[in-house]
Parts: C-alpha cells; sequence; structure tokens
C-alpha cells in the first residue's frame, strides 16, 4: 500500500481517508434509496453515540471488543498470516472465560477469578487458533480456509454445549446461569464511582481497559520486541526470515496463539462484563468486524484504536437510527462495514495512482514557480 | 428402510443442488485464479433479488434472471476490487458478504415491510416440480420404479440443470479453448499474457460465469426449494460449497460426489434433530452438521488424500516478475 | 553510438525506445538494427536493461516513447498479440509455460484455432512433429512441463514461438539454466533456425557463448546501447571493456595463503530437494582457517544448495556437516541461528530476496539474524539505540550512503545494501564466511573495498567461502577453487594452476588434461 | 406508571406470519386503530441486542413493556432489577418479578383440538408435528397434539421432528419444508407446524403436495386455503390488546396470567377459508371435545409441568 514517492502524511493519513470518505459516499446512496436523510442519519447517529453518557458507554463497549478482534486480525497480519477465524477465537475464547466464571464463582473471590477468567478466556482463543495454525505450518493448508471452517465449528460447538451441557433445567433459551457477582467485571460507572466521577449506566466495564492494555501491550510486542522483530520479518519477507534464525513454521503457531489469544478476550467483555452468561452467538460479527478495524487502522494500534472508535460510533449510533427510524436496522449498518471494508481493504490501491498524479503535479507545479522567481 | 433411503437420497438431491451450482461457480473462478470466498454473498444477494423480481413480475424466469444479473454484478464488484485494482480477494470476498447479508435485509424491509422477507411466493412466482416423462407409469416397478419416479423425477428445472452443469463444466474446461485458457491462467498467469491473451478479460469472464452460476442457485434458493426469501437464508451454504470445491480438489465430477455428500449429511441432519437412534443413542445434530467443514480440514491437512489449489490462485496479477 | 548501416534487409529496427520504472531508467533512447537472417548478441551487466528492452519488443511492456520496425514497416507492438501477430516470439528468462500442462497444451495456448480444441491439438501435433525434425528440437508432446528437465522446458518454449510462425526469435538468457551439452544443442538449434531465415536476438552474459554463434553484438550499459561491433572483429576483452565500461581483470593484492586447521567439512553431503531431485550429491568440501575457497560452476549445479545446506536453512537428506566441534546430519540438523552461533557468517546470493527485507529499516536489516543479541535487547523490551548506534558505526565503516538508519532498506542502491550486508556479517567475526555473488550489482569502487576485506578477512585467519558465477572474481580471490556441476564436485584446482580455460572445461564435466595427472585430485 | 404502550418483538420480526404478527396485528394496530394510542415498537436484529432495547424503552418512559417470546426472559431479568418503575409483560415465560406480568397460553389444550381434528380428518391415519426449537414449550405443543391425535384413534401415528436447537429453527422455512416433506413420504397426510416462520415452509410443502396443514399461533388458515386444515390460535394479540387496557384504566397486575380454552385465550380458527374443509360433525365433535376439557373431563397433560410426555 504504500507509496515511495508520497510523503508519509498522504499515505498514513489522506489516503485511508480518503477511502473511508468513499465509503460514507456510498453509504449514503443507500440511504437515500430507502428514504432516509443521509445528513440526518449521520447527526442522529453522532449524537446517539456521542452526544450523551450512557451512548458514550455503549460506544466505547462496542469498541472494546473491535479492539480485541481487530488487534487480533492485526497481528497475525503482521506476519503474513490472514486470520479470519477472529469470530470463532473470540466465541470458544468467551466460553472459556464463561467457564471459568461458572466453575469458580462459588468459591472463589474476584481477585482469584478475574486473572484466571482472563487467562481462561485466552487460552481458549489460542487454542481454537491452534489446529488451522499447525496446519498452516506444519502441513501447508491455507489459514484462511481453515479458519472459515472453524468458525463453523465453533459455532456448532458451541450450541452443542449450550443446548446440551450449560443451559440449566427449566430454561428456554439457550442460556448459561447467571455468574456470580463476585465474577463479574466492575462496569464502568461503579468504577469512576469510586473517583468520586458520576457516570450513566452502560454497559462500559473494565474491559476497556483490558482492551487499552491490549493496545500497548501489542505495540511493545510488535515494535519493541526480538519476537516482534521476528514476526514482522516473517510477514514482510518469509525466506529472509527464516535466513535470520527465526524458524517460521514455530513462530506461525506462536502468532497465531496470540492472535486466538487476543481474539478470545473478547469474552472478558461480553460474558464477564456484560451479559454475565454465556449465551448463543453473543460474538455477533465483532470477529468480522475486527477485519474491517484492522483494514483502517492498517495494523498499527493506534489506527486500531481510533477505528475501533469509529466502529464503536457506527454501532451504537446504527441502534440509536434504528430505534428512530422502522426502514432502518442494524442491518443498514452492516452495510456501511461492508463499504468500509470494500473501499479501505480491497479497493485501497484505487486512489494511490490518482493522488500520486496530484501530488507530483503540485510538486511540479510548485518547483516551476521556485524556478521562475529564482529566474 | 429401501424407502427411507430413497426419500434421504431424494432430498439430498434437493439439497444439494444449491451446493453444486454455487461450488462449480467457485470452480470457474478459482481455476481462474481468484479464490471465491465471496460465494455465500452472491448466493443470498441472488436469492433475494429473484424473490423480489418473482414476486413483483409474477415470473419466476424474471426472477431467475434477477437473480443471475445481480450475481453477475456482485462478481463485477469482486473483479472491480481484486482484478483490476488488485485489491486482496479474500477481503474483497468478505465485503460482498457483509454488503449482501446487509442490503438484502435493508432493502427487503424497505420494499415489502416484512423483517427482510420477501412475501411468500406461488404458481407462476416458483419453479414447480417437473414430473419426468413414465414416472407414473413406472412407479410400481420395483427398484426401479422407485428410483426413477421417486428419487429421479420430481424436481424442479433447476435440479436437473445444476446436475447437467457438470459434465458441461467438465467439457468446457477440457475441450474449449475458453476453458484451456481459463485453466492456464489460474496455474500461471504470465504464460497467458505473454501468449497475447488478457488475464484480466479472461478473469472477468471466469468470474461472470461464476455470477451467473450463483445467481441460479439464489434462484433455487429463493423460488424453487422455498417459497419466499427469508434473511440469512444462505446459511453458510457458500462455504459449504466451498468446502466441497476444495473436497473436489476443484475437478467438476468430484465436486459433485462433494456436493452430494455434504448436501447428505445436511439432509440427514435435519432428519436426526431429536431422534433416538438404536445403539447410538441421539446423535447431536451438531456433530453431523460439522462433518463437511472437519472433513475439509482433514483433507486440507493431507490426512485423507491432498488437496492443492490452482498455483495461481489469491494472487493478484502484477505483469513484472 | 551508431550502427553503420548493413547491407542485408532489416528484419527489426528500433529507433529512441525510452522506457522508465518509477526513478529507474531502464531504457534511454535505445536505437537498434538486426539484419534478417542473423543472430545478434546483446550483452550487459545484471540491471543493464536488456531483459526489459525484449519485453518491449515483445510487448509485454509499452515503451515511453521510440519506435518499432518489424521488417521495414512501422508497428505499434503495445501487447503480446501484436508482436505475435508482428511475427516476433520470445523465449523469457523465466519461462512462461504452465507446469501442469502437456507440451501439446501449452503450444496451442493462444494459438487455438476456433474455440473447441480438438482440431487445434491435431493441427499442432502434426506441425510440432514436423518441426521437431526440422530443427532437431525432439520433445515428447504428451508430457507435463513438470516431468520435464529444463533443457527440454526451453524446447518447448522455442517450439512455442516457431509454431505461431516467429521470425524473430528473441532469447532471454537461455543458457543460465543449461549444461554445457545442452547449450551446444541449444546453438545447433539456433544455428538451423537461421539457416531458414530465421533472426535471433540472443542475450547473455557469456562472453564466449556470443564469440561462438553471434553474427552481431549490441552491448548495453546502464540502461543505454554502448556498442555494435561484428562479432567476427571483437574479442571478449574488448567486449567486456564496453560492458563495464572499464577495463576487466581485476587485480586484487594478496599475499600467499597460510591454510591452518580445518574449520568447516562436508562428507558425502546429499540434499534432495521437495521435488525429490537430488541437488547434492555426495559433496566433499572442507574450508580451512586463513584460505578462500571459492566455487565455481554455471549457476544451478549445486552452489546455492551447498551455501544453504551449510548455512541450515536446508536440511541435508544424507551425510554429515562439521563445524568446529559440531556435528550436523539429517538426524540432527540445525539452523540458521545455530549455524549463527557456530561462527558462520552467511551473506546470501539473492540480497533482496533473502539478505534484508525491503520494507525494514536499514537499522533492522542490520541486525537481521542477529536480534536476538543480548546487546540489542533487554530482557523483555528491545535496544533501539543501541540497534541504531550499531547501525551507524556499520555505515560509516563501510561507506554506506545514505548514512541514515532510518531509511528503509529497499531505498539503498543494490551496492549499498550488499555492503549493509556483508557489514552484518563481518561485524560478528565469524571463523568462517560464507559470502555468495559477493558483488553482484555492485559498483567498480565497491567491489574493490569489498574484495580488500574478504582478503583481510583471510589474513587474520578466517575461513572464507566464496561462490560466484564471476570467473574473474573466483580468480582473483580464491586459494583454491572448487568446480561444481549437476550437484557433485568434478574437481580442486590450486588458484596458481587455475584459468578460465581450465575451470570453463571442468564447469561442463570435463577433466582437463593436466590435471589428470592427479596431484590435487 | 403513565400510560405508555411499547412492545418488543423477537428476532423473527412482526411478520413472521404467526406469533409475533399476532401481537403487530391483533394487539398493537387495533389497539391503535380503536384507542388512538400508538405503540412503540422494537425489533432486535440479534439476541445482543435484546437487553439493550428494553433498556432504552425504559429509559424513554416506556410502562407496559410487552416483550414477545420467552427468549427474552434472561435479558428481562436484568432489565426489569433496574427499572422497578416500568411495568413490563412477557409473553411465553415466567420472570417472578413484582413489575412483571407474566402471559403463559394453555398451548397443550389447543394443540390437543387440533390433533383429534387431525386424527378425524387423517386417510391415512398416520400425522405429523414440526416443532421449531427443541424446548420444553414447543415439547408441549406435541404431547398435546399427540394426545388428541390418540383421544379420537388410538391407533393412528403421529411422527414429530423438531428444526433445531437455536432460535434459528424458528425461521428456517426450507428447512421446514424438507421436515414435512419427509412425513408426507412416510405417509402422513397432515401435518402441523409449531415452528414460527419455519411454518410457511411446511405449508408450503403441504399445499406442493396436496396434504393438509395445521396453522399456529395467529390464524394462519388464509394462507393457503384449501390447504390449511385449522389453526391452533394462540391469541397473544388479544392478550397483548387487554393488557394494554386494563392497564389504561389503571388496573395492572404484575404475576402470572394463564389463559386457556376457557378464557378465549386459546382456540381452534374457523374461518371463511377453512369451513369447506371441517364437516358439520366434525365441528360438532370439535366442541364438544373443547367443552369436556374446559369442564375438566378431559384433562390434557402439560409437558412443561414434568418435562415428561405422559398421559
Ligand atoms: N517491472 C519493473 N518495475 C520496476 N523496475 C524494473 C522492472 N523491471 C525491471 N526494472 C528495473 O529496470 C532495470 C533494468 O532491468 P532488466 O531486467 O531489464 O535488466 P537486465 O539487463 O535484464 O538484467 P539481468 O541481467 O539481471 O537480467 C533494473 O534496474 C530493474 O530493477
Ligand atoms: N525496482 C526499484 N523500485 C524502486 N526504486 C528502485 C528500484 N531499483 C532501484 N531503485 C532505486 O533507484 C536508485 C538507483 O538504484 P541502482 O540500483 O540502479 O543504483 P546503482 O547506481 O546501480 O548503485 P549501486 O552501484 O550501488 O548498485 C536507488 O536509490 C534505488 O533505491
Ligand atoms: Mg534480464
Ligand atoms: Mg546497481
Amino acid at each position: 500500500m504504500n507509496n515511495n514517492k508520497l510523503p508519509a502524511w498522504i499515505n498514513v493519513l489522506l489516503l485511508p481517508l480518503l477511502n473511508l470518505l468513499m465509503a460514507f459516499a456510498v453509504s449514503a446512496l443507500v440511504f437515500i434509496a430507502v428514504d432516509v436523510n443521509p445528513v440526518e442519519a449521520a447527526s442522529l447517529m453522532i449524537q446517539g453515540a456521542l452526544g450523551y453518557q450512557e451512548g458514550v458507554g455503549y460506544t466505547l463497549y462496542y469498541a472494546t471488543n473491535f479492539i480485541f478482534t481487530g488487534l487480533a486480525v492485526a497481528v497475525a497480519f503482521s506476519a503474513g498470516l490472514f486470520n479470519i477465524g477472529g469470530e470463532g477465537q473470540a466465541y470458544i475464547g468467551g466460553l472459556g472465560t464463561g467457564l471459568m466464571c461458572l466453575a469458580l464463582d462459588a468459591s472463589m473471590p474476584f481477585w482469584v477469578i478475574f486473572p484466571v477468567s482472563m487467562l481462561g478466556g485466552m487460552l481458549f482463543g489460542a487454542l481454537w487458533a491452534l489446529i488451522p495454525a499447525y496446519l498452516q505450518a506444519y502441513r501447508g493448508s491455507h489459514v484462511v480456509i481453515t479458519t472459515i471452517m472453524f468458525n463453523f465449528i465453533a459455532s456448532s460447538l458451541m450450541v452443542y454445549l449450550m443446548v446440551n451441557v450449560l443451559k440449566p433445567d427449566g430454561e428456554m433459551s439457550a442460556v448459561s446461569r447467571l455468574i456470580g457477582e463476585n465474577a463479574r467485571l466492575p462496569m464502568m460507572d461503579e468504577i469512576l464511582g469510586w473517583f468520586g466521577i458520576a457516570f450513566d449506566p452502560s454497559p462500559l466495564n473494565f474491559s476497556f481497559f483490558i482492551a487499552l492494555a491490549a493496545l500497548v501491550m501489542v505495540w511493545l510486542l510488535l515494535w519493541h520486541t526480538r519476537w516482534g522483530y521476528a514476526i514482522r520479518a516473517l510477514g514482510a519477507n518469509p525466506t529472509a526470515a527464516s535466513y535470520g534464525g527465526i524458524n517460521p513454521k514455530r513462530l506461525t503457531v506462536i502468532v497465531m496463539l496470540i492472535s486466538g489469544g487476543l481474539a478470545g478476550l473478547l469474552g472478558m467483555n461480553e460474558v464477564a462484563g456484560y451479559s454475565h452468561q454465556l449465551r448463543l452467538d453473543f460474538v455477533a460479527g465483532y470477529g468480522f468486524t475486527g477485519i474491517a478495524v484492522a483494514l483502517i487502522g492498517r495494523g498499527h494500534p493506534i489506527g486500531i484504536l481510533f477505528a475501533s472508535l469509529l466502529f464503536g460510533v457506527l454501532f451504537q449510533g446504527g441502534n440509536e437510527l434504528s430505534f428512530e427510524y422502522p426502514n432502518v436496522d442494524r442491518e443498514m449498518v452492516e452495510v456501511v462495514q461492508a463499504l468500509v471494508v470494500l473501499f479501505s481493504g480491497a479497493l485501497s490501491l484505487m486512489l494511490v495512482k490518482p493522488v500520486e498524479k496530484i501530488y507530483l503535479a503540485i510538486t511540479a507545479a510548485k518547483a516551476d514557480k521556485l524556478k521562475a522567481q529564482e529566474a | 428402510m429401501f424407502e427411507t433411503i430413497i426419500l434421504l437420497l431424494d432430498a439430498t438431491l434437493r439439497v444439494s443442488t444449491p451446493l453444486l451450482l454455487l461450488a462449480l461457480a467457485g470452480l470457474f473462478s478459482e481455476r481462474s485464479g481468484v479464490v471465491n470466498i465471496a460465494l455465500e454473498g452472491k448466493l443470498l444477494a441472488a436469492a433475494f433479488a429473484a424473490a423480489a423480481t418473482a414476486f413483483a413480475t409474477d415470473s419466476v424466469w424474471l426472477g431467475m434472471l434477477a437473480g443471475m444479473a445481480t450475481g453477475v454484478m456482485m462478481s463485477l464488484i469482486h473483479g472491480f476490487a481484486s482484478i483490476t485494482h488488485r485489491g486482496d480477494q479474500i477481503v474483497s470476498g468478505t465485503a460482498i458478504n457483509m454488503l449482501a447479508a446487509g442490503l438484502t435485509i435493508t432493502l427487503g424491509r424497505y420494499w415489502f415491510e416484512m423483517g427482510g422477507q420477501t412475501p411468500a411466493l406461488s404458481g407462476n412466482q416458483r419453479f414447480q416440480a417437473i414430473t419426468l416423462p413414465l414416472a407414473e407409469m413406472l412407479e410400481n416397478v420395483p427398484v426401479i420404479g422407485a428410483l426413477y419416479s421417486k428419487l429421479l423425477s420430481g424436481h424442479t428445472l433447476l435440479v436437473y440443470l445444476a446436475f447437467a452443469m457438470v459434465p458441461l463444466s467438465w467439457w468446457i474446461l477440457q475441450r474449449t479453448r475458453f476453458g484451456l485458457r481459463l485453466r492456464a491462467v489460474g496455474e500461471n498467469p504470465h504464460s497467458v499474457d505473454t501468449a497475447g491473451i488478457s488475464v484480466t478479460w479472461l478473469r472477468y469472464r471466469a468470474l461472470i460465469i461464476a455470477g451467473i452460476l450463483a445467481g441460479i442457485a439464489g434462484a433455487y434458493l429463493s423460488t424453487g426449494h422455498a417459497a419466499g426469501f427469508v434473511p440469512n437464508m444462505s446459511a453458510g451454504k457458500g462455504f459449504i460449497a466451498l468446502a466441497a470445491l476444495i473436497f473436489g480438489k476443484w475437478r467438476p465430477v468430484p465436486v459433485m460426489l462433494g456436493c452430494l455428500l455434504f448436501g447428505f449429511l445436511d439432509a440427514l441432519a435435519v432428519r436426526l434433530q431429536g431422534v433416538e437412534l438404536p445403539v447410538v443413542g441421539e446423535v447431536p445434530v451438531q456433530a453431523i452438521e460439522v462433518l463437511p467443514y472437519v472433513l475439509t480440514v482433514l483433507l486440507l491437512a493431507g490426512f485423507i488424500g491432498k488437496a492443492v489449489g490452482p498455483k495461481a490462485v489469491g494472487q493478484p496479477y502484477v505483469k513484472s516478475r | 553510438m551508431s550502427q553503420a548501416r548493413p547491407q542485408s534487409p532489416l528484419a527489426l529496427e528500433l529507433r529512441g525506445i525510452e522506457k522508465r520504472f518509477g526513478d529507474v531508467h531502464a531504457n534511454r533512447d535505445i536505437n537498434l538494427q538486426v539484419p534478417a537472417g542473423t543472430i545478434h548478441g546483446i550483452i550487459g551487466e545484471n540491471g543493464a536493461g536488456k531483459s526489459t528492452l525484449m519485453n518491449i519488443i515483445y510487448g509485454f511492456y509499452e515503451a515511453d516513447s521510440g519506435e518499432i520496425l518489424v521488417e521495414g514497416q512501422r508497428q505499434t507492438i503495445t501487447s503480446s498479440r501484436e508482436a505475435i501477430a508482428a511475427g516476433i516470439g520470445m523465449v523469457h528468462q523465466h519461462f512462461m509455460l504452465v507446469d501442469n500442462f502437456t507440451v501439446l497444451e501449452n503450444v496451442i495456448l493462444g494459438a487455438e484455432e476456433g474455440g473447441l480444441l480438438a482440431g487445434s491439438l491435431r493441427k499442432a501435433r502434426k506441425e510440432l512433429t514436423r518441426l521437431a525434425e526440422e530443427y532437431q528440437l525432439d520433445v515428447p508432446l504428451d508430457a507435463t512441463i513438470e516431468e520435464l528437465p529444463v533443457g527440454l522446458q526451453q524446447r518447448v518454449e522455442i517450439l512455442k514461438a516457431l509454431y505461431r510462425g516467429a521470425k524473430v526469435l528473441i532469447l532471454d538468457e537461455p543458457t543460465g539454466v543449461l549444461t554445457p551439452q545442452e547449450t551446444d544443442h541449444l546453438f545447433r538449434i539456433l544455428d538451423a533456425l537461421r539457416q531458414q531465415g530465421v533472426t535471433i536476438l540472443l542475450i547473455t552474459h557469456k562472453l564466449r557463448e556470443i564469440l561462438a554463434v553471434t553474427d552481431n553484438v549490441s552491448v548495453m550499459r546502464q540502461g543505454a546501447m554502448v556498442g555494435h561491433v561484428k562479432t567476427a572483429d571483437t574479442d571478449k576483452e574488448a567486449l567486456a571493456e564496453l560492458m563495464v565500461g572499464r577495463k576487466v581483470r581485476l587485480k586484487v593484492e594478496k599475499g600467499p595463503a597460510k591454510p591452518g586447521e580445518v574449520l568447516m567439512s562436508t562428507r558425502d553431503l546429499t540434499y534432495t530437494d521437495d521435488r525429490g531431485v537430488d541437488m547434492l550429491k555426495s559433496v566433499n568440501i572442507d574450508i580451512r582457517a586463513g584460505e578462500v575457497v571459492g566455487i565455481a560452476g554455471v549457476s544451478g549445479n549445486g552452489q546455492s544448495e551447498l551455501m544453504e545446506a551449510l548455512a541450515g536453512i536446508l536440511v541435508p537428506s544424507k551425510g554429515e556437516i562439521r563445524i568446529g566441534s559440531h556435528h550436523i546430519t539429517p538426524e540432527a540438523p540445525s539452523d540458521p541461528k545455530s549455524v549463527r552461533a557456530m561462527k558462520v557468517g552467511h551473506v546470501p546470493e539473492d540480497r533482496l530476496a533473502m539478505g534484508l527485507v525491503k520494507s525494514f529499516s536499514a537499522e533492522e536489516s542490520a541486525i537481521l539474524g542477529f536480534h536476538e543479541q543480548a546487546q540489542y535487547n533487554g530482557p523483555v523490551l528491545s535496544k533501539p539505540k543501541a540497534i541504531e548506534a550499531k547501525c551507524r558505526a556499520l555505515m560509516e565503516e563501510w561507506d554506506v550512503r545514505p548514512p541514515n538508519p532510518k531509511l528503509r532498506s529497499s531505498l539503498f542502491s543494490g551496492g549499498n545494501q550488499q555492503k549493509l550486508i556483508i557489514a552484518r556479517e563481518v561485524d560478528q567475526n565469524p571463523d568462517v564466511l560464507m559470502i555468495g555473488q559477493p558483488t553482484r550489482g555492485v559498483d567498480i569502487g565497491a567491489i574493490e573495498y569489498i574484495h580488500k576485506r574478504i582478503i583481510d578477512m583471510r589474513d587474520q585467519g578466517k575461513g572464507v567461502l566464496l561462490v560466484s558465477v564471476e570467473l574473474d572474481e573466483i580468480l582473483a580471490l580464491s586459494d583454491r577453487i572448487v568446480v561444481m556441476f549437476d550437484g557433485n564436485i568434478v574437481g580442486e584446482v590450486p588458484a596458481d594452476k587455475a584459468n578460465e580455460r581450465i575451470l570453463g572445461m571442468m564447469m561442463a564435466n570435463v577433466i582437463p588434461d593436466e590435471l589428470k595427472a592427479g596431484e590435487t585430485l | 406508571a403513565d400510560f405508555k404502550p411499547a412492545v418488543a418483538y423477537d428476532t423473527a420480526g412482526k411478520h413472521d406470519k404467526s406469533f409475533n404478527q399476532a401481537v403487530y396485528e391483533n394487539g398493537v394496530i387495533a389497539f391503535n386503530k380503536d384507542k388512538g394510542v400508538k405503540v412503540f415498537e422494537y425489533v432486535p436484529s440479534n439476541d445482543t441486542q435484546r437487553e439493550q432495547g428494553l433498556e432504552r424503552m425504559a429509559r424513554r418512559g416506556y410502562s407496559p413493556i410487552v416483550v414477545v417470546g420467552f427468549n427474552y426472559a434472561a435479558s428481562l431479568e436484568k432489565v426489569a432489577k433496574k427499572y422497578p418503575e416500568t411495568d413490563f409483560v412477557i409473553i411465553d415465560s415466567v420472570v417472578d418479578l413484582p413489575n412483571v406480568k407474566s402471559l403463559v397460553f394453555a398451548e397443550h389444550e389447543g394443540s390437543f383440538l387440533v390433533g383429534a381434528l387431525a386424527a378425524m380428518k387423517s386417510e391415512t391415519q398416520k400425522v405429523g408435528f414440526i416443532g421449531g426449537m427443541d424446548i420444553p414449550l414447543i415439547r408441549k405443543f406435541a404431547c398435546g397434539y399427540e394426545q388428541g391425535v390418540k383421544h379420537v384413534s388410538g391407533d393412528a401415528e403421529v411422527f414429530q421432528n423438531m428444526t433445531g436447537s437455536t432460535p434459528a429453527a424458528f425461521a428456517d422455512p426450507v428447512r421446514g419444508a424438507e421436515l414435512a416433506k419427509s412425513q408426507f413420504s412416510r405417509g402422513a397426510d397432515i401435518v402441523f407446524a409449531a415452528a414460527g416462520g419455519t411454518g410457511n415452509g411446511v405449508y408450503q410443502a403441504a399445499k406442493d403436495e396436496g396434504k393438509f396443514a395445521i396453522g399456529v399461533d395467529s390464524n394462519q388458515n388464509h394462507l393457503h386455503p384449501g390447504t390449511m386444515l385449522t389453526s391452533m390460535v394462540k391469541r397473544v394479540g388479544f392478550t397483548t390488546y387487554k393488557v394494554f387496557e386494563e392497564y389504561q384504566a389503571g388496573n395492572f397486575s404484575a404475576g402470572i396470567q394463564a389463559n386457556g380454552l376457557a378464557d378465549g385465550g386459546i382456540e381452534w380458527a374457523l374461518d371463511e377459508y377453512n369451513r369447506d374443509l371441517i364437516s358439520a360433525e366434525d365441528e360438532a365433535q370439535l366442541n364438544a371435545i373443547a367443552k369436556k376439557i374446559i369442564a375438566g373431563e378431559i384433562v390434557v397433560h402439560d409437558y412443561m409441568a414434568d418435562n415428561s410426555c405422559k398421559y
């Protein structure tokens, strides 16, 4: 994606923004097509997502999920692996978190359950990535296809477990029992309350801080450790990496484990943080949104943070919108999301050449002017 | 028992049909070097377009045309991103899947105000079952009669079309100029380019064929198999078809067998829901549902045979090397 | 430089061809006249722009400006299709064949008649049988390409061009992958084609071949044509001088070697690749302290595999490698990291594919392979300052320009990339340094410096293993020269007894008489 | 609280031709038409949105909030606790909180009736049942139906299939059709679908094969006249309407409200679309059975009482 002839600010800021704008422009057309005034809708979405405390809470709560899944995609991608299985890894990771909570809430205090459930989530998520990773590294099957398959396997496995194992007797919906208070993460309004700050209740919870910590950890890992060096070398040039003493197979497995572990953290937000029980489909496509987030964020933690916030706004604002407009539903947001993936991901190269031409023309004109002035 | 098996196989044919059309769609695009994880989205969009058009025009044929046109349009978007602009084929495929899931419901809700469904279709708005000649006469002939009149007869036109597409696809790939070039461009696009053939146009044509086939699959789903569109009615069929494509190692006849196997498993799973079997007891339906995915993973891992795709699949074509 | 107008009619003429790839000016104002029915050689260093020019003639690339005339007619050639129609055929440096197609299918691809294949196949089979007889171009028509050795694959490429009725045939470095016998056969084919009036453009680096088969030669340097001569009127030295723009014959100042103990050796080393081909066959070689061992050979005869096996990148399938007191066998294989720990440095042959990571900054590339060393790392986090300081120091010592550790590796010129890589390896003060193609695409000043440092290493008592396709370089630097052919070691010559003729014979798997006496073998 | 009614449908949406649609047409629309009061409506697009939707309605001061379907139970339990000032009504599930009214229905009684009708009408003496999600509630339908069939004809055979084990099983007409076809091929000539949107596939298959089908929840007789034998109507819309009416009048009470044949909460549908299919004597016999059930002379077993179908 990078173009040597263009300065960094164009590559890193302008081009992604232009891609995003195009996605939004096409989205506006879809809004018009269903009789919704896009300007009105946009302002309603922003208002609903950022205009009041609870809305902000929801926005950040969604963003928390996207940070986890976005990082999962980005870490794998920096090693040249397209982990499209964030959905399944997050699902199984959430199962891990939930199982730990359900197992320990009767006997253990929060300070034991918290780390154990977090590790449980990461471990389960990582394990779900292990088989595709192993197959990619040692048996040459492509990780994209196997992770897709594993998403479906995860979903069937969860249905089985939820319906046949975890559902309490007499419960009709496929949900587990609620986890105990001592297994739940503090909600943001509680946390801020400790510091005397009033904040409206919302699903935003302590996981948000876990997500921020994950961003920092991934940034440190990738750019400030020898392991990150190895990961990026593997992604950029596998031959050179293996010449440099990096074992590509082992590293592939390790990177996928990290990736799966990050996706697995989603359970902290969804299970231990918000719904306090295991439910069917709590991942709700966040794993796929992670792809969009990683693409827009260009695989960099700062970019991922902003992209997650953007999608948080879209999701929360979209809910708000569906509340106001009978014609609009969450699917509308999915359309916007799809267009963002299309323009920022698949069509990311489309604008490079034109922008380059314009930029070179402008600089050339400037140079001419300078010359003319000198003369 | 014989009766039960016939009926199970009968259902297998119906359930395999969309898989087969889709897998053949995938076959054309992947043999040309374009990974098609967008089958799911193309199917869904086409199913919606077909049902909506059939309802609006009271003609299932116009519905199918609309389905095909939609499949092609999706393919063109796919091609625009991944052929013309050399975007990542997986990313563009994912985008198309998301787009189809969102757009079908959004438009459906707006047009029909039925929560994303289309109204139920009937009469001319649907493909009707066809009774093959002599089917009624032969009905009572033992074995053959049942096979012919119960299993082979009594499906909609599209079922026969789907199975007819198998030898046709084989013939196109192996016996025609277009097929030769298509296979070549998926293996080594440079060889095609230096032979003076446009890689871009060839891949676009492959994608267009894929769009048409996915369009027919969609039309079958909503106007043949079911009687109308319901949200997310593709329900992962695109990915099962992809699995069947890998399972059949990108060759038409084995791909068909893969589709039949996976269709059979689906038909079986439907019937085993909550049923106690002798000896094994109640088999969790989920265990059968995941079999296509598990089998495909095992195959990919080389535990049962080896699946190696077209060499150039997934890579955007860049001239220099 | 202009070309005297030749007498015979021109098969091909180029006027003012220009081509840029971004900043790279690959072809500058190229003028060229090729008389019909001749073999026209084109030579030039790596990156001189030969392939680019040929690709323009073949319509694979479009020139920024300039004209192409075929048989005196101006042709607009913007695609291969138009080139083929104009009677131009090309055998690319990398073959353009579909591996799992049969020969027949490959030949008709793009030249089919009608929508169905059957007719085309029948016709092609007849036509190819005829061509095979006429030009000694036998190939099994129903074999798939992947079953064929490279020599036969190349014949398929030639057949493809002839089947399309090529009157001008371009061959881009056809002999790089061939054995001497295959090369001879190729040249007989080319001669036969010339007899039939086909015009041939032949690109090669090998001056001997140019002198052997061509009628005229054009020389390219840095994107421009710098000379056109009749082959009969020139010799190797003159051509070489034209090619590099200076007197060749490098003189490297060096004293006699003082070989010491064996630092690295192989015993019966065999390597079988993924396809099941033995690329190394029972290779025995010793590298001693204080000597430079050169490995000569036509590229593709196992030199690369030998180096990579020694470096731990390839796992041997039989035999043993000894490095100091370590024994590396198929059962106890090693890896690049462990080999580095045994104090072996490795400068790979292909710097862009292996030696560095293009998208990394120079400082990151400058620690590739050593990124886990304590000097660059704290307990968890790495030490960016230490990394930058090291890169700066290396850049200063080796005069890498621009001396900017933050610049992306891909933005340095080839010579500077190479200096950075060699600097990185030498800086580790290895006992054995393996170095492949040390000066490929590097300017003279840098070549001299690199050569001097290689000799310095030797004089400090290190063992040096040198792989190069440049015989000059091998002759200038080595104390002993080992020649490889088809995965075997053909023989070994002390530097003071070696010359191009002897090495050339050995590279063709012929033992010269003077060596048969047996003093060194 | 002020009267500011709202309805949260299940994910299947208010046009599922069945359960949700009944609430929509006979509850929301009818109430709006009769009383001129606008009812706020909400459809979550997936399970995770239920809670957010309920909270938002509660926060905006809606009350009572009618939630349609047992899938809401878990979410409602949390939200109702959080908003004790708001009144909620849940259909088909019991949430034991002071601000929640739970509307449950005697589906087994209605199913018994249509089962009896199926047995009277079946020529093959083989009838089918297709359920949606495999849960006790749907088993309750199945059990009542089976009893009704056996009551009329002890030898008749009842095939039973469930579509799946997740909420998606209520929205899968293709599977519904497949299941129906498999039952028809085994000889069934009447199927009863208690499967939400999945039922549409069942009815279509019945029509395609020239068999009979029995609708559920809403009166679905009009869908395919001549094919729909009758519908087991669970008058959720009517009951919703009643709840609104009571609330408006100020006499809302929490707790469980059971609705059955006796109070008109459950009935079998007879209208112009199926008039011709039901003979006068069948009608009379069915009404007689209904009377006996109301009178307690026939005791229909409720599967959910002991999670088994032993009668
Ligand atoms: N597609 C391309 N994009 C950018 N630069 C290119 C491209 N093709 C060639 N070049 C550059 O153009 C120059 C000439 O390359 P070319 O391949 O013509 O050299 P050559 O003489 O054939 O060298 P060799 O002997 O190594 O084959 C080189 O600097 C090369 O890097
Ligand atoms: N394919 C390419 N794409 C982009 N830039 C290139 C490419 N090839 C070369 N360059 C840039 O063009 C410049 C000249 O490179 P080149 O390799 O031709 O230098 P050079 O004069 O041969 O130097 P040296 O003798 O050190 O190899 C360098 O800055 C290099 O980074
Ligand atoms: Mg070249
Ligand atoms: Mg250079």
